[in-house]
């Protein structure tokens, strides 16, 4: 099997060099405040709860993207599709600790929660206390919510986190808040072709043309099920059943949508898919209040698209608008 | 012939040179059912482990530079597990720079001890563990290190036929069925170097 | 050859689908004047110049993404890879009329030129002045600048051109803004992959993996030659070698960066470039006063990256910093 | 048998017919030295064509409506080129229901005229000129419409051997050697069909 085509200099370099990248091109939002520890230049202040998020590299502009005033103050920077080690996540949370506690966000992986939970003992030993809320948005991974995976529906998740604490409530409502976007946040996507590791340039998984993974994840995990790839709407459809299915909001609620790339499908599908999932929204009588669409949680090079609807209410929707100004995401 | 500081260091050489070897044939194990870095973190774990072991004075100090070694280079699943592994190899293995190769195969039921301890899973569920346990078991029962290492590589073999129920692969349900887990493929890989360096 | 795996219900849809979900998602942003021509919500107005742009599509987000309030005042939006036919033009010309006259802005291609000469024929008639800008910003594709392509470059040029006309300048500093602007970026590229036509499903051209194509369009045309693909640090080297001689900036000079995706190259190995990009404007003693790292002009989901350098003056550090508020592109 | 409005609906069916089964090659060729998408433009302009010539009372109307439904379904290079060559042919038929079959060559000159006025091209410089322009010279020259096909399809093929200095080929350079114009290729194709229905 070839080698995949990428555009790199050494691939266990890869993660470092694309940090020096991030660091050299937004250096207005963004400074290392340890190794693959990120701080906004604009964000943590004293009384203020930190947010602090992380994860695998591989996700752009999922995790790094969004640090910045009104949104995470922190990122731990994992290897490729690995969670950080514990070090990362202390450093991350040291820096941005303004003495009201930290929070971290992050997807739910066995690895993640392991470091994460690593770099919590070591907190505690500092004197500094450190939460989790776990994002489980992707409806796909379980039937149990608790066990799901987190998914693109994270941008909407940590954004609604992030202005919490930057509206300076305190740990127990940025958390509750928190807990609450996540519970109303639902994601499902299919992948059209496999990426590849920047170590070994080899495709994660075969997969034949003209069929696609369906209830994908975004680390190149086998989806639910195989299946012959469909045309747009009926893709749409499928994720629109079962996310509608799940949400079960009441007529006249208002929503927000993200119709996410996982990398390489570009604009001009994404927006194919949203004209029907506007058509399905409409047709069950909710109100899209914003939209995003574009890559915002990827798989590097993997083709393939998710569907996140977040069902809003006063307050999610308060969070939503509150403005932000990340390096690769802003809002008002 | 005691297992000695250099024995270990030689050891690590071998686990970070075997896993170099392994890295593409375990991230294809690991792209059938999780995300195909297997392989990567375990050859960058046990090369920064490597690097980190020469030159200490107690096996302890060796097994705990390589845990945390371990878990700063890699993260992941495999980060905190055999960091975890290795501490309590570490604990072991005592403060000194030799112990009897007698003695050895209390290192294997230490760490798997830590995995299970670290990672809160039982046997059964497709993870490295179901090659860890039944090691340590036959490590605590008196056996030698080639039947140390049928037993993990039996229990490597015996994931192929498990549904996962942790990590990753759990979300896959019946589709991780008929692949090997690629946590204990290396596992028993890992085994095979113990036994070679203090068989 | 076995099609290509796309998102879509209908090639021969596609553009329209697209536009359809682009307009359903921005509605604060765009609205339908006339069938492929898209004007923005708030830009044109009385006594203010109009620059429409346009293209062929599956580029996104040039060209739609560009059109608001402080850039483009509306586009035409052509078939994939081809220029909208003179109605459009016409149309969204119209629709962004202030009578202050119009300045069409696109990539100096022979169908893009036709068509928009036809509108300008066809504006004539209707006593409305329209003049033309064609963008030429890509040195690989001819020694002489004035038979060169436009690409990625168009970003920075649209949007020094919008500024000007929405600082209400008359239509001869318009375009003269335009001009200096056009005359003063360089982008250069290289392709990992091609792409396919939602109508075809086939891939434009063979490249073997191990290769790229060197001084690639976007539009999957070749580029000026193949050769092995190289580590991100040769190819960013290679660009910037072609672009440091052609710019000839003085020490000191200010600069503003666009390292760009073709499609399906992800954000790691665009920071990889950017990285090096950024060392190599330092060591030429040249000052980055702003960057643009991402997917800005795209040839659907082709693989390869483009850098673009503007050497700026004053005056173009003016108009790029100027605010605007578009579909997918927002500044200040 | 004269060329009739009739006549002139199914020459555009079969133009439609044709371009539609040539799509995939001429994108094929067009992608060699373009951007793969010739056979779309060309597919889809005679479609739009045909579906406007219907029930218009003169040839001179069916050209010049076909002129407009190709250029409006197209645009690109295509859309102004064979615009302004079917106005011209819309021009040179007039406003008759029927013209003698005998005249009917003098529509490819007036079409070959309006192809080098729009595009300003001249011919030798790889495209669809380099067909229409020997088949126009045919025509002018009174040569049959298997001497004018024959014309343009030589013309075509001499395109492989033409550096390309107008269009989007032109930035090739020498890499547009080897290849035929996609632009000529369909020319020769709508010529053919030309000769069919009216030769
Ligand atoms: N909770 C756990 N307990 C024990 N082993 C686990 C657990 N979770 C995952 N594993 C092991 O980790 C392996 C995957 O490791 P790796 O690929 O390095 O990490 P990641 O899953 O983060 O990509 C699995 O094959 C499995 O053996
Ligand atoms: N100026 C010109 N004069 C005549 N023919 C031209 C000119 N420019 C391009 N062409 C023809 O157009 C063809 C390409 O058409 P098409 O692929 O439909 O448009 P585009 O180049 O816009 O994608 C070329 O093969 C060539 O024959
Ligand atoms: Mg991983
Ligand atoms: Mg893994
Ligand atoms: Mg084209
Ligand atoms: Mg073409």
């Amino acid at each position: 099997m070839s080698l995949t085509q990428k555009l790199i200099n050494d691939g266990n370099a890869a993660v470092d060099e694309m940090l020096a990248g991030v660091l050299a091109a937004h250096p207005k939002h963004l400074r290392l405040a340890a190794p693959r520890a990120v701080v906004a230049q604009n964000g943590p202040r004293p009384g203020k709860v930190a947010l602090v998020i992380g994860g695998g590299s591989g996700h752009e502009p999922t995790f790094l993207g969004f640090v910045g005033k009104g949104l995470a103050d922190a990122c731990a920077v994992g290897n490729v599709f690995a969670s950080p080690p514990p070090q990362p996540c202390v450093d991350a949370a040291m820096a941005a600790d303004g003495g009201a506690g930290v929070l971290f966000m992050y997807g739910n992986y066995a690895g993640d929660v392991m470091n994460f939970d690593m770099a919590t003992e070591l907190l505690e030993m500092e004197g500094i206390e450190a939460r989790t809320v776990l994002t489980t948005d992707d409806i796909a991974s379980s039937a149990d919510p608790a066990k799901r995976r987190g998914v693109a529906g994270n941008v909407f998740i940590f954004k609604a986190a992030g202005a919490a604490a930057d509206l300076a409530l305190p740990l127990d409502q940025v958390e509750r808040i928190a807990r609450h976007a996540n519970a109303r946040t639902y994601t499902m996507g299919v992948a059209l072709s496999a990426c590849s590791l920047p170590q070994t340039r080899r495709l994660n998984f075969d997969l034949p043309s003209g069929e696609m993974e369906i209830g994908m994840g975004i680390h190149g995990e086998p989806g639910i099920r195989r299946g012959a790839l469909k045309p747009a709407n009926a893709v749409a459809d499928e994720i629109m059943d079962a996310i509608l299915a799940e949400m079960n909001a009441p007529a006249g609620a208002k929503v927000a949508v993200l119709v996410n790339s996982l990398g390489s499908t570009p604009l001009m599908e994404l927006y194919i898919l949203y004209a029907r999932v506007a058509e399905r929204l409409a047709a069950a009588n909710l109100m899209i209040h914003s939209s995003l669409v574009g890559p915002y949680c990827t798989s590097m090079e993997m083709a393939g698209a998710s569907i996140t609807v977040m069902h809003l209410d006063d307050e999610l929707t308060q969070m939503l608008d509150h403005p932000c100004d990340c390096a690769m995401f802003r809002v008002g | 012939m005691d297992f000695t500081t250099e024995t270990c260091t030689d050891l690590f050489t071998a686990l970070a040179a075997r896993m170099a070897a392994e890295r593409d044939a375990l991230c294809a194990l690991d792209g059938l059912i999780g995300d195909a870095d297997h392989g990567i973190a375990m050859e960058q774990g046990m090369q920064a482990a490597a690097r980190a072991v020469p030159n200490l004075p107690t096996l302890q100090d060796q097994f705990n530079a390589a845990a945390k070694a371990f878990l700063n280079a890699v993260g992941a699943s495999s980060g905190p597990l055999y960091a975890t592994a290795l501490m309590r190899a570490a604990k072991a293995a005592g403060p000194r720079a030799a112990m009897p190769r007698a003695e050895t195969p209390a290192l294997i039921a230490a760490m798997a001890e830590g995995i299970a301890h670290r990672g809160k899973a039982e046997p059964g569920q497709k993870t490295m563990l179901d090659a860890w346990a039944p090691a340590a078991e036959a490590a605590r029962s008196g056996a030698s290190w080639p039947e140390i290492l049928i037993a993990a590589e039996n229990g490597a073999d015996a994931t192929a036929n498990m549904q996962a129920s942790l990590g990753r692969a759990a979300r896959l349900g019946e589709r991780s069925l008929g692949h090997k887990d690629p946590g204990a493929v290396s596992a028993s890989m890992i085994i095979a170097e113990f036994a070679k360096a203090l068989g």
